[in-house]
């Protein structure tokens, strides 16, 4: 496609962005016009826990599991990134295009079941 | 030839990272796997000379990459056997760091062959990240995590300098590959193309330690384990020196270029800088990691001259360097495995404990602080050599007294070791068979180098003839 | 101490047109949801022939003029989505009651047909305050991420042929990117709130829809390669043969179960999974913000469909009977058969919702990396090697 | 007209913006946010280079993927390091992490 | 042969360090064997050497470091061989007077020690010169740091600085030497004999001036000269014996040797040119070190001093560019190596007796013990330069030379003063030493210390009354050198 058209795609998405952002906040501006400000009794900007008064600290230490999957999640996803433009021009590199994709992928799943040997890919708590 | 080398480390490594989880507790078996790897490689190495481009150019396969091939490998094979010093108990036996290691030197490798910025920049990446994680590799060590995180943060900021820099370069040649960029350098050289310049040099300075680029280094020495700081402190360096006389000569315009006099600008300021600031230290590991910004002072003058001669001085010089730094790592690291910090403290009176160790020692230090006979000196003087023959007096007399300046703290390791008395309850020194061996081995190649470096001369110098 | 009077009918409900709420009626129904739909066709019409039509008309296609356009038919898209927002919700607390045994909405509006708008009325009503442990700024921004990043998917979803906002070269890697932000919203709107549950949630919303992502990204790639192009018309138009689904079996399935993720759909609702985290990561949110994290589900609940439709099931493909393709009644034809074949794709997803129970945390991460990442790498392969030998 | 140097002025400042935080974050995470504002800037940087002056090969184009691969992959590294650091040290501040000093 | 005499101590050095010794009963007679078998071999070079031919014998000559145009090329001549030939004999003193030594390192660093110096006089190549002149530091550091007086630490590290200074400037001036030489020879060597067949292209260079000074500087350190002296005293006292004989009498020589084989050799015209400055310095070196060496109370701090005032001669014989004073120059070296080294051995051993080095702690030395006395009488009767004995010949022709040339020719009369001076110390040191009423009792020298004396001593009278026993060959090796001066300055 030509150079127009991908520059009406770019501009399209900023307007998406732009006028959504602002359907936003307009529509939550009209809601506190509507409803005004309302009084703050105690208690009422308090965290909600079912009703419970809230103890502790909010910061929890959680489960070291989720940084290492979002670790592998950059990894992945980034690396499939790689692959689109192949996927492209898939039709033009043939054989060639499909060993080389097919060594990169598997690379890519050496690192997963490196990381499935590991024991990293095990949910526990 | 070389093409099966990159596979054999690339794959390697892979195995090696797979069979990890299985395999941990058999150190020797993956220290064997690794020791053959390398082995393979050193040979092919050997056998490969013939110039050619593999993946459409972007990498040359020359003299030069075999001799970088054979560097790299003996770096690798060198660590692999020092993996087996410390023995059981600790990870430095795991097949993953085999495998960082193999990609170390992989990248390493690549970073020498490489004949375009990507490749370069990807290589490049590929040592650094293994090294990151060799030095962090212990996450019980409050050191050891902390010298990754600073060394990785300053490397990747390096990094990003140096693509931004290479970007730069980009604009103002339209080309990326090495021929393509001397060529577009070749009619004039716009601001727009000096500042890219000057951003991949500080780049390249923040790997290379090169002062005021060399913060992380004294850290991630002092964090990381004996063996691989020495592995840090040769390999990475051997293909990053390397690598910019490859990119020196084929793309910034070798001899008299504006990028030689800036690298001998920042050589001639980590001599200097590095010298003085290694006075201070009082760890061991922090005194060779000043020492090596140093050596990598000495190096980049050599770099700077882009003639033969001064190539063929850096290839002595890495050569030397290997076998001199690793040598006095594999003896801090026998030394810590049994419980002796690496401190001047704690080194008081090692020679009187141990007069074999002290002697073994003593060749290491003194080879690095360039005394004659031993391979240091030589390195040295080819150095100056170099800087004669390009006539470079002024940066001459400055490094020459800065020779002074490393023997004082040079002699103060050896004054610790020879004339302190030892602590009381000083414990015995138990040096394992392997290890002393692997010692002696090194320390033998050392004085060997110094005193009859002509074939090792001449193997360099027909690998480096290709450059100039 | 006095009693309070109890009022006699405690069910009571106000009455429209005479209608009596507490009867069934199914035509009546299915009135109401065709009349939604026909507002919805109305709305895709007007939004993709109307305005570009008009603009065209009076020359203001260029420039600033054009930025003009898009935004009314951004502002349009915007009702669109209200809409279906509105039904969707609808016909999931019907369909739900159905399921169960029991009616669902009833009462206000024609079978309880305009029960939804209320809702939406009510929401508008509430008041909206922050938290006093809460980050203001994230805790404002959160929700309009995840909203803006939803609804900013339609920039390239084709409802006909032609029609289409943006019609990229990149429009898979645009989907992709925009799918990812939405995990943004949730993550930050959960971490700002200064509630433990809602940190909770948010954390289990960002690792499972950061987990689904990759098989889904991979999915893309395996259409991607079979279409050879990233644009989605491209992709319809490379169906024109032959439907994806059929050559691209796995990856269709894979496609599914990650999008029921990605939606934080039953089974894979753990982020809100209201019997054990309250609301999870939204449980500080009220009024209008609360709203648009509302919006923004039921906006991906018709976009993921939707892409379903696009990737592998032709799109806005169907037989034509002779009208002139690109003509304005093709068009209206063609955004009609991809209407359809979405509203199935919901159906199926509401389905789905209705029958099954909740997996158990560990075994959703595990089932991402350990089936579901493995089968779409080979899925990948697998077309990638018949593509090159059915050529 | 929207040149190449609007372009190389424009990933000059994120360049700026990048350092600047590199070198006054406290954080360490933050530093590495900076040092991917770094990075970027060098995509866009090699992307638009691509696009005025190399339209012909893509070099850049392709050096621009690269670079956000390997961002992530140093993310990913820097990220694991960060998290050992916190749990070694118990912060991911640069005051943290200066314990070691010769 | 000359391989022979640098390499054998320096394998025999390795070989005595990894002895399993640990009385280094071995290890000292293996280090006099050498030290022997060396001398007597050095001894037959310096007898066979012909005389009336003069020019390189025992050359040898191997590439070595092609890279930058450096060979393995040594030789010795009639300059040299006087220190070749002392070099051995001086080791074989050192070892007897390190009988009781219980350490095999400290014999392994002499034997090591010999070595690199002998390499140093023989070296026909810059490179091999600075490999050995360099390699003398190693073991005089450890043999100072560690078998020192209580300042061994401070002693040791400020020699090592001092000459490092002067040894990186020299290579500094050695490496630009051979580089802008290249041009003239049509390639870059390093060699002795190249580089002097280009003296003339030499001292038309505009950098000239400053390669004379990075030799000069060197060696002005190592001879030493005033003001760059001041790691002699503190060297020289708190070294062991051994260390002092070597240093007083061997490592301050490479600086007068080197200053006649380098800087008058290549750099005449220079030479010529800063004669003036060399001879002031020379002038106060004689002057302040006899003044120095009147006020000192540690005996061997004073002969230490006195060593500035004999190598002031050294420097004066050698700015007067005349063949005297060359001649004196080197004669004076030669006496000085024999005499100092007797005085530093009699004292050293003084003191393991004394336990003190005070010289008011001692008194009546003669009376309690008459042979270590009446050497010690001697030795410092040779030190004020009396006729007769070897110290006298050397200043002499020294003076007379400075007198010849016109340069020189008002400083000599200064000059004259320093040796009233020391004679003066010397005196008074004989005075409040040796006589004097005995105050407790002294052992006398044992016969492994007669040993180590005797030869000295004979060398004192012998060089004293005999000096055709040296000058014919110093004769051979600086006829050619001036001839050579005498070309390039015209």
């Amino acid at each position: 496609m030509d150079y127009l058209t991908e520059l009406q795609a770019g501009i399209t998405a900023i307007v998406f962005f732009l006028v959504g952002l602002a359907i936003v906040f307009v529509t939550i501006g009209i809601a506190r016009l509507l409803v005004g400000v309302r009084p703050k009794p105690p208690g009422k900007l308090d965290a909600y826990e079912s009703g419970e008064i809230p103890i502790g600290d909010v910061n929890l230490r959680f489960n070291v599991n989720y940084y290492i999957f979002a670790l592998l999640f950059l990894l992945f996803d980034v690396e499939a990134a790689l692959l689109f433009p192949w996927a492209v021009a898939y039709d033009k590199l043939g054989w060639l295009g499909f060993f080389e994709a097919a060594i990169f992928i598997g690379i890519l799943a050496m690192g997963l079941v490196y990381a499935w040997r590991r024991g990293v890919l095990k949910w526990v708590y | 030839m070389t093409l099966a080398v990159i596979v054999l480390l690339a794959f390697g490594g892979l195995v090696l990272a797979l069979l990890a989880p299985n395999f941990d507790d058999r150190p020797a078996a993956i220290g064997a796997i690794s020791g053959t790897v390398f082995g393979a490689t050193l040979i092919l190495g050997l056998l490969a000379a013939q110039e050619s481009g593999v993946l459409y150019g972007a990498v040359t396969l020359g003299p030069l990459t075999a001799a970088s091939i054979v560097l790299l490998s003996l770096v690798g094979l060198l660590v692999a056997a020092g993996a087996t010093i410390r023995g059981g108990g600790f990870a430095l036996g795991s097949g993953e760091v085999h495998a960082l290691v193999m990609w170390g030197v992989l990248g390493g490798i690549l970073l020498v062959g490489s004949a375009h910025l990507l490749i370069f920049y990807l290589a490049l990446e590929l040592s650094a990240y293994a090294t990151y994680v060799l030095v962090g590799y212990d996450r019980e060590r409050r050191f050891g995590t902390e010298a990754a995180a600073k060394y990785m943060m300053l490397g990747s900021v390096g990094s990003a300098l140096l693509l931004f820099g290479m970007a730069l370069v980009y604009a103002e040649t339209g080309s990326l590959g090495y021929g393509g960029i001397a060529a577009g350098l070749a009619y004039q050289t716009s601001g727009l193309a000096l500042g890219g310049l000057a951003l991949m040099l500080v780049g390249l300075g923040f790997k290379l330690a090169w002062v005021p680029f060399h913060a992380w280094a004294p850290d991630a020495y002092q964090g990381s384990f004996p063996l691989m700081a020495g592995f840090l402190s040769t390999a990475p360096k051997t293909a990053l020196a390397l690598g910019l006389a490859v990119l020196l000569a084929r793309a910034f315009g070798g001899e008299g270029s504006v990028v030689a006099g800036w690298i001998g600008g920042l050589a001639l300021v980590s001599v200097v800088l590095g010298s003085l600031w290694a006075l201070l230290q009082t760890d061991l590991k922090r005194l060779l990691a000043y020492s090596t910004i140093v050596h990598m002072g000495f190096l980049g003058l050599a770099l700077s001259t882009a003639s033969l001669t001064g190539f063929t001085a850096v290839g002595y010089y890495l050569v030397a360097y290997i076998v001199t730094s690793l040598g006095l790592f594999f003896v801090l690291e026998a030394l810590e495995a049994g419980g002796l910090p690496s401190t001047l403290e704690a080194w008081k009176g090692l020679g009187r404990r141990n007069a074999l160790v002290g002697v073994l020692v003593a060749v290491f230090v003194l080879s690095l602080a360039g005394v004659p006979l031993l391979a240091g000196f030589l390195a040295k003087l080819y150095v100056f050599a170099a800087l004669a023959q390009a006539g470079a007096w002024a940066a001459l007399v400055v490094a020459v007294v800065m020779v002074v300046f490393g023997y004082y703290f040079y002699f103060r390791v050896l004054a610790a070791v020879f004339l302190d008395a030892p602590a009381e309850e000083a414990p015995a020194l138990d040096f394992s068979p392997t290890a002393l061996s692997l010692v002696v081995l090194l320390a033998l190649a050392v004085v060997v180098l110094g005193v009859w470096p002509q074939p090792v001369l001449d193997w360099l110098k027909t690998a480096i003839a290709g450059l100039v | 101490m006095s009693q309070i009077p109890i009022p006699e009918d405690r069910h009571f409900r106000p009455r429209l047109l005479g209608y009596d709420p507490q009867k069934s009626r199914p035509w009546l129904e299915r009135t109401v949801y065709s009349a939604y739909v026909f507002v919805f066709w109305l709305i895709v019409i007007g939004t993709y022939a109307g305005v570009p039509a008009l603009f065209g008309a009076l020359g203001w296609d260029s420039g600033w003029g054009f930025v003009l356009m898009r935004a009314l038919q951004v502002v349009l898209l915007f009702l669109l989505s209200a809409v279906i927002a509105l039904l969707l919700i609808l016909l999931l607390r019907k369909y739900l009651g159905k399921v169960q045994e029991r009616y669902g909405p009833m009462h206000y509006g024609p079978a309880g047909g305009i029960q939804t708008v209320f809702d939406a009325l009510k929401l508008l009503a509430k008041e909206d305050f922050v938290p006093a442990a809460a980050d203001v700024l994230t805790f404002r921004l959160a929700p309009a991420i995840t909203f803006v990043a939803s609804f900013a998917m339609f920039a390239v979803v084709p409802f006909a042929s032609g029609w289409v906002l943006a019609d990229t070269n990149v429009g898979l890697i645009y989907l992709i990117a925009v799918s990812t932000l939405s995990a943004y919203g949730v993550l930050l709107g959960g971490v700002s709130s200064g509630n433990k549950w809602a940190l909770i949630g948010a954390l289990r919303a960002g690792a499972q829809m950061v987990s689904y992502e990759i098989p889904l990204a991979l999915v893309f790639l395996t259409v991607a390669v079979w279409s050879g192009t990233l644009s989605l018309g491209g992709i319809v138009d490379a169906q024109l043969g032959l439907w994806n689904f059929l050559p691209l079996a796995l990856p269709f399935v894979l496609y599914v179960i990650a999008s029921l993720a990605e939606l934080k759909h039953i089974p894979f609702d753990f982020p809100e999974a209201e019997s054990e985290l309250i609301a999870g990561y939204n449980v500080e949110y009220s009024g209008m913000s609360f709203a648009f994290f509302f919006l923004a589900e039921f906006v991906e609940l018709f976009l993921l469909p939707a892409l379903i439709v696009v990737f592998f099931f032709g799109g806005w493909h169907g037989p034509l009977f002779g009208l002139e393709p690109g003509s304005l009644a093709a068009g209206a034809l063609e955004s009609l058969y991809f209407t359809a074949k979405t509203a199935v794709w919901v159906w199926i997803f509401l389905w789905i919702r209705a029958t099954l129970p909740r997996y158990r945390d560990d075994q959703l991460m595990e089932f991402a990396w350990k089936a579901m990442i493995p089968l779409a790498l080979f899925g990948l392969v697998l077309a990638a090697y018949l593509r090159l030998i059915w050529r | 007209m929207v040149t190449l140097g609007h372009f190389l002025l424009l990933s000059g400042l994120l360049m700026a913006i990048g350092l600047y935080g590199v070198l006054t974050r406290r954080n360490l995470i933050a530093v590495l946010m900076s040092v991917e504002i770094l990075l970027n800037a060098a995509a866009l940087a090699f992307a638009s280079v691509a696009a005025f002056r190399d339209p012909s090969l893509f070099a850049g184009q392709v050096f621009a993927l690269f670079i956000i691969v390997v961002a992530a992959a140093e993310l990913s590294i820097g990220f694991a390091i960060l998290l050992n650091v916190y749990r070694t040290h118990g912060a991911v501040t640069d005051d943290a992490i200066s314990e070691m000093r010769g | 042969m000359t391989l022979i005499l640098i390499f054998l101590p320096i394998v025999a050095a390795a070989f005595v360090g990894l002895l399993d010794d640990p009385r280094a009963e071995a290890a000292k007679r293996t280090a006099l064997g050498v030290a022997l078998f060396t001398l007597i071999a050095s001894l037959g070079v310096y007898l066979a050497y012909p005389v009336s031919f003069g020019g390189f014998v025992s050359e040898f000559k191997l590439a070595w470091l092609p890279l930058v145009g450096s060979s393995l090329h040594v030789g010795l001549d009639g300059l040299s061989l006087p220190f070749i030939a002392l070099t051995p004999l001086l080791t074989a003193v050192s070892v007897l007077a390190s009988w009781r030594k219980t350490d095999k390192g400290f014999f392994a660093l002499m034997l090591l020690l010999q070595g690199a110096l002998v390499g140093v006089f023989a070296a026909l190549d810059l490179i091999v010169f600075f490999v050995f002149f360099e390699l003398v530091l190693v073991p005089m550091y450890f043999m100072i740091a560690l078998w020192g007086y209580e300042q061994r630490r401070y002693a040791a590290v400020k020699f090592l600085i001092y000459s490092l200074v002067g040894s990186v400037f020299m290579l500094a001036a050695m490496l630009a030497t051979a580089y802008l030489a290249a041009p003239a020879l049509g390639r870059v060597s390093f060699d002795y004999l190249d580089l002097v067949s280009v003296a003339g292209y030499l001292a038309l260079l505009p950098a000239a001036g400053w390669l004379f000074w990075g030799f000069a500087l060197a060696f002005l350190i190592k001879l030493p000269a005033v003001p760059l002296h001041t790691w002699l005293p503190h060297a020289h006292t708190q070294a062991p014996t051994a260390g002092s004989i070597f240093l007083a009498g061997l490592l301050l020589k490479m600086g007068g040797y080197g200053l006649i084989r380098f800087n008058l050799a290549l750099f005449p015209g220079e030479l010529e040119r800063f004669a003036n400055l060399l001879a002031v310095v020379a002038l106060v070196s004689i002057v302040y070190g006899a003044y120095v060496t009147l006020a000192q109370r540690d005996l061997k701090r004073l002969i230490a001093n006195s060593s500035v005032n004999h190598m002031g001669y050294v420097l004066l014989g050698i700015a007067s560019m005349t063949a005297v004073g060359l001649h004196g120059a080197v004669y004076q070296m030669v006496a000085h190596g024999v005499i100092t080294g007797l005085m530093f051995l009699m004292v050293g051993l003084l003191a393991d007796r004394t336990h003190t080095r005070e010289i008011a702690a001692m008194k009546g030395v003669y009376n309690a013990a008459p042979i270590l006395g009446g050497v010690l009488w001697l030795a410092l009767l040779g030190g004020l330069g009396l006729p007769g004995l070897a110290g006298f010949l050397g200043e002499f022709q020294s003076l007379w030379g400075g007198f010849l040339a016109d340069v020189t020719r008002p400083y000599v009369w200064v000059a004259v003063f320093g040796i009233v001076i020391l004679a003066g110390a010397m005196l008074w040191t004989i005075q409040r030493v040796l006589l004097g009423k005995a105050e407790g009792a002294l052992d006398d020298l044992n016969p492994v210390e007669v040993a180590a004396a005797a030869p000295l001593v004979f060398l004192a009278v012998l060089l004293g009354l005999v000096p055709a026993a040296l000058t014919p060959w110093i004769d051979a090796g600086v006829q050619p050198l001036l001839t050579l001066v005498q070309e390039v300055l015209k």
